[in-house]
């Protein structure tokens, strides 16, 4: 099946054509052989929207935000980024990888992504590895690559380490230096997988602001967070993943106000 | 000693064996070494670049490409290189030139040289696609995610991440094939090339000094050697910065 | 009616099942794939031309000949694998992570062997080490000499130390390459050096270099030949006695070639297997 | 036209053995030139390694091969050869500490080195099987020789020339002597050693067997063999 | 320095003869090069104590841990273990290491560590991880292990991932893998650095219960951790890490309710 089939079928296709889109996903279905960790999840997000993905443990955020990006190959379902189709070929085993590489690469590398364990480059110092894509696959020129670079350090508040090598720093230092580098890039959409997870709480309210900043610069933000004071405080839209479809979904004070869904209620109040 | 047959008696007369221009044979094993080194530089060099389309190809390709590439790696290191040099200089040419004299083209004549480096790099091809398959299986896969979530093309990510990060896990096992890429060069023997190998034999074989002449053969390649290692250590030692080393902390 | 179905419906934890085992969704199931079906028929079609339009009427009065070469092949070349890994083991870890006492001696090992041809290892042994033995009259007299005598104890020595040279340093790389974090978890649950080694860095850098030590399993069998210097009749040596015998070049060298085939083929099935009995994930 | 005359690359002196500069000398190359001049044929001298010597002259890299080559009736149907150019008799050397007979029985119990595919190994196997304790293969005739100096075998049979060579050096004259010469035997033996050409060239092979009549009948095989060896080389 | 010269300079060794001491440092220093990580730290933690670590992303508390079990050799301090004292003996380039590897090797066995990075072994499956030290450290019989081990799994939801290996689970899978392998060993003592990063707000409040649990059982806790609400509730005993100094420490009431220090204020009025 390829996406036009598909694309007929989608009912959110027809407003999709007037307002800005970043991402738009549709029945998105992922397996893991046997085990299906996506079962049919759908989501729209605007310019400047901050969508927070929030869910237990396991419940397929992280793999949610790997199939945007194609780091995983969706089962079955439409992904749309920036108002772009990505047109799928089946693999004849019952999967489908996309069909055009280039156009893969154009889009990812303007989607900027934050690893879960972080996904530093070890063998480039920290320095490296934050002006690696801006000079390697965006053609910056490498002196003003470094100069932004060093300016994103400085702003993680990393500048004391930017000649050292991924392996030699603590967790929250890695952590804040996947940040400068997905930020490098200045993309338009940004996938935060659990971006404060090794972060003290004054850093997370650091992060906090910078992604508020980025979201009123007309950045599209999807934040897998497990800080629900985050979710609350920045989400323009909060969606609550559990056991691999969209349980309850809305702006954070309906969702965290008055929950609809048993498992949702649960879920929040072990939180407050 | 039993052996003093092959020892010839005296100081003198190992250092005239030796010398470099005839009736020294030392000009010829210096010239040997030369040749073979040069056989084994493009030897290694093909199979670099077959190795790493044949590692990509195992973990990346389609089904048909990896049993394509599972193929030539379990033939080509069976057979024996004998069998290949023989196949493809004479059987091949000969095919050839069989089917260019029907069509009443003249006969051509394959360089026995680039005959036998296409073979040997063939071979190495074989060796280096395992090596470097298992060295690119050892990078943690985060690393790999990373290159790609940023966009960079098949070409660029193998530039810049695939290939630096398993540099530290496939140097040993390349270094291992360059070496012997050195001392395998006896096959060119076989088209009438004199490396090493031969002229050893030659010099041996001539003045019944085997022992002589393997020793100083013996000497060459461990030189060589010498110097590979220390090439092949400058290389590891960068490959593996940033990687913190193993060894105990208490 | 909505009501009952949500209410009747039996939710099965799909997580019940271990993934590992079919993991790669990619893989097709069946093994028999259309490509696979042709490879064999050409495969085959070569087999059968090559019965066909080749000369093989000496086959008969060498079948014994060949069968006692492949069987001197196999069994040198498992017991020098063998022993060569057990040795390979400590001098790759010496180099590691070894006190300079150890590792040191241990580089100078793996670099002479690995720059030095086999054969002058082998005559080095045979030729200048076994012939010291003889003008000793109490060797001569001695239980051990039957053995010294002959030559396949030379062949066994040379090509296992050979193998532990080149493996040595292979295993180097992949204990060294065995992420720090896997041994730091197994030190700080006061795991002994040994067990650490057994359970822990030992398997983990045997994973990672599974491919390169099949290659150089491969690469010992090619280098059984050279025992045919020293008078060990391998079936390298029994295809060469054919060549000279009947000046034929390329059956015997063919059937040398099949012999060589089945036997790397079964290498590679078997260190394949060992890869797969651990999943790893690729980028 | 040129004939290439193939030679192996493996030094086998005093037949044929490259100097340090790369010139080819020895008796078998003189023959083979003396073969050319007679049969009036331009040559050029070929080193190729043995074990691509017979590919190369089916595939016309080379088109005749003196290479001392014994002709042998299972070789007959690979290749063609010319008649014998030379032939010289088989002997046994043994150690000097045992009493031994160039025989069945004087062998008996012995252990006997003898260089893989010649119709030594052939001779040594029909006849002395029986008897000796064990028969040991080697690669090159040198290696035997060494492995009789050191004591590993107690016999060698090969032909009386490389043999006597051996004898004569140092080492050979500590150990070992000449014990006598074999039985004849001219199923295995066969005829001696002949140029080796491609099958069905017999314009080739009749100019061969013709220059080879000539340069024995105008003396000039003698004068050749005089310079290297002090006995009949052509045999019986 | 032996340790005993050490020893006798060491103002609190007087009265830990009394109590049962489990972790007893005193004037930790460790250096990475030219950087001084650790500058003098000292602490005390009783059977059944919880003390919680806190601290900004770098200030060492990974580094303190590390080096409570000898993964990273102090520069110098004292450490006592259980009651045991720790020799160490100086390497001549200004550094430590301990004289005894048996000794900290038996000391080992009997704390459980938690990383923050995980660290399970990637080549055994998640119940092969669990069972690994019972079996073949603690000499327990393979069917009593691996009872356990599933019971322990079983707790931390983990029991349909038995047979999976680590790098196919979610990063809160691992997180809850190696928090179960720690327990197995069932230790007098556990170090658990930042526990929970990796876990939802639900899972956050499961572990705390077991921390919580194992405490009353007398056992020792020392918490690295970013969430101070966690530290509150649980923590006996909470230290605020600076710079490589305890800047201040105390009963979690006093710290959080009138923290003295500047920088502590400061670190605490960005959390609530
Ligand atoms: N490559 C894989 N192969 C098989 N199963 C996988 C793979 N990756 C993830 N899973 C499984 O899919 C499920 C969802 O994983 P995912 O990483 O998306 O969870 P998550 O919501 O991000 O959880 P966490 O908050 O713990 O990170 C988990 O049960 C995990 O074990
Ligand atoms: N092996 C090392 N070599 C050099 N410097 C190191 C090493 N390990 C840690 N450091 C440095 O020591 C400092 C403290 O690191 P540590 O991991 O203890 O921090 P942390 O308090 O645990 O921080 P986080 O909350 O971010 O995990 C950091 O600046 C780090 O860069
Ligand atoms: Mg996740
Ligand atoms: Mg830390």
């Amino acid at each position: 099946m390829t996406v036009s089939d598909a694309v007929l079928t989608d009912p959110l296709q027809q407003q999709s054509a007037e307002q800005a889109e970043a991402i738009h996903v549709w029945n998105l279905h992922k397996r893991f052989g046997s085990l299906e960790v996506l079962k049919g999840v759908s989501m729209t997000a605007r310019d400047g929207d901050v969508v927070a993905l929030i869910g237990g443990s396991g419940s397929g955020k992280s793999t949610f935000l790997r199939c945007i990006n194609f780091l995983e190959n969706p089962t079955s379902g439409v992904i749309r980024i920036n108002g772009e189709d990505i047109e799928m070929v089946s693999d004849g085993v019952g999967g489908q990888y996309p069909a055009n590489r280039r156009q893969i690469e154009r889009i990812r590398s303007r989607l900027g992504m934050v690893f879960q364990n972080f996904n530093l480059w070890q063998h480039m110092t920290l320095l490296q590895n934050v002006i690696e894509v801006p000079v390697h696959v965006l053609g910056v020129k490498r002196d003003e690559a470094i100069a932004v670079g060093e300016q994103l350090l400085e702003r993680v508040g990393l500048s004391a380490k930017r000649d050292v090598y991924p392996a030699y720093l603590s967790g929250g230092q890695q952590q804040r230096g996947a940040i400068a580098r997905a930020l490098a890039i200045q993309p338009r959409v940004m996938l935060f997988d659990e971006p404060t997870s090794a972060l003290d709480p004054e850093l997370v309210g650091e992060v906090l602001k910078v992604i508020a900043d980025l979201a009123k610069e007309g950045r599209t933000m999807l934040l897998v967070t497990h800080e629900m004071k985050f979710a609350r405080e920045v989400a323009s839209h909060v969606m609550y993943l559990h056991n691999g479809i969209v349980e309850e979904e809305g702006p954070p004070e309906d969702l965290f106000g008055s929950p609809k869904s048993e498992r949702l209620k649960q879920f929040i109040r072990t939180v407050s | 000693m039993a052996d003093v047959s092959i020892i010839p008696e005296t100081l003198s007369q190992m250092l005239t064996l030796l010398s470099p221009s005839p009736p020294g044979w030392g000009g010829n094993l210096l010239r040997g070494l030369m040749h073979s080194l040069q056989i084994a530089l493009g030897a290694f060099g093909m199979g670099l670049i077959i190795g790493t389309l044949g590692a990509y190809g195992k973990l990346y390709g389609s089904p048909l490409v990896r049993d394509l590439a599972g193929i030539y790696t379990t033939i080509v290191r069976a057979v024996p290189e004998l069998v290949l040099i023989l196949l493809l200089y004479y059987a091949g040419t000969d095919l050839i030139n069989r089917i260019l004299e029907m069509a009443g083209y003249q006969r051509i004549d394959i360089s026995g040289l680039v005959a036998g480096i296409v073979v040997l790099g063939f071979v190495q091809g074989a060796y280096a696609t395992e090596v470097l398959r298992g060295a690119i299986k050892a990078i943690p896969y985060g690393e790999i995610e990373a290159a790609r979530a940023y966009g960079m093309s098949p070409i660029l990510m193998m530039r810049r991440i695939t290939l630096p990060s398993m540099l530290p896990y496939a140097l040993p096992g390349l270094a291992n094939l360059w070496l012997i890429a050195t001392k395998d060069t006896a096959l060119l023997a076989v088209v009438g090339f004199s490396e090493l190998t031969l002229e050893t034999r030659q010099a041996a074989g001539t003045t019944k000094a085997y022992f002589l002449f393997f020793m100083a053969a013996g000497v060459l390649y461990l030189l060589t050697t010498l110097f590979s290692n220390l090439i092949v250590g400058r290389i590891e030692k960068w490959a593996r910065r940033g990687m913190p080393s193993v060894g105990e902390a208490g | 009616m909505s009501n009952l179905t949500v209410d009747t419906k039996i939710e099965i934890p799909l997580e019940t099942f271990p993934i590992h085992k079919d993991a790669d969704p990619d893989r097709p199931r069946e093994w028999m794939q259309p490509h696979r079906i042709v490879l064999i028929l050409i495969g085959l079609a070569l087999v059968a031309s090559a019965i066909f339009f080749l000369r093989w009427d000496w086959l008969p009065n060498y079948g014994g000949l060949i069968l006692q070469g492949l069987w001197r092949t196999i069994w040198i070349l498992c017991v020098t694998v063998f022993l060569g890994f057990l040795l390979a083991v400590p001098l790759g870890l010496a180099q590691a992570a070894g006190p300079a006492i150890l590792a040191v001696p241990a580089r100078w090992f793996c670099t002479i062997i690995r720059g030095t041809p086999l054969l002058l290892q082998l005559w080095l042994l045979y030729y200048g080490l076994g012939s010291l033995f003889p003008q000793y009259p109490w060797i001569r007299g001695s239980e051990l000499w039957p053995y010294l005598r002959q030559a396949w104890p030379y062949a066994v020595l040379a090509l296992t130390l050979s193998y532990a040279g080149y493996e040595g340093e292979v295993m180097r790389g992949a204990f060294a390459g065995v992420p720090k974090g896997q041994l730091e978890a197994a030190r700080a649950f006061g795991m002994r050096r040994f067990t650490i080694l057994r359970r822990i860095w030992l398997p983990q850098a045997i994973h990672r270099a599974l491919p390169t030590l099949a290659g150089e399993a491969v690469l010992q069998l090619k280098s059984t030949p050279l025992v045919a210097t020293i008078t060990v009749v391998d079936l390298y040596s029994v295809a060469s006695r054919i060549r000279q015998d009947t000046f034929i070049t390329y059956e015997p060298l063919l059937l040398l070639a099949a012999g060589y085939l089945i036997i790397t083929g079964i290498i590679v099935f078997l260190f394949r297997r060992l890869e797969r009995l651990v999943p790893s994930r690729l980028g | 036209e040129t004939i290439k005359v193939g030679i192996a690359a493996e030094p086998y002196p005093p037949f044929a053995s490259p100097d340090a500069s790369g010139k080819w000398q020895g008796w078998e190359v003189d023959i083979a030139m003396a073969l050319c001049e007679e049969a009036k044929l331009d040559c050029v001298i070929t080193p190729v390694s043995w074990d691509g010597i017979i590919p190369a002259l089916t595939t016309k890299k080379i088109d005749i091969i003196t290479a001392s080559m014994s002709i042998t009736a299972e070789r007959e149907k690979t290749i063609d050869f010319s008649d014998k150019y030379y032939n010289t008799p088989t002997v046994i050397l043994g150690s000097k500490d045992i009493k031994m007979e160039p025989t069945p029985e004087g062998l008996k119990d012995r252990i006997i080195g003898v260089q893989v595919s010649t119709v030594h190994q052939v001779y040594v196997k029909k006849h002395f099987a029986g008897t000796a304790a064990e028969i040991k293969e080697y690669q090159t005739q040198d290696e035997a020789n060494q492995d009789l100096a050191a004591g590993r075998i107690d016999a060698t049979q090969a032909d009386a020339l490389a043999l006597e060579t051996f004898a004569a050096t140092d080492a050979g004259k500590a150990c070992c002597e000449i014990k006598g010469k074999v039985a004849d035997d001219l199923e295995v033996l066969g005829p001696g050693v002949g140029v080796g050409l491609r099958k069905g060239d017999t314009a080739l092979k009749e100019k061969m067997n013709a220059a080879i009549k000539g340069i024995r009948a105008n003396g000039k095989y003698d004068e050749i063999s005089k310079k290297y060896f002090n006995f009949d080389m052509y045999g019986g």
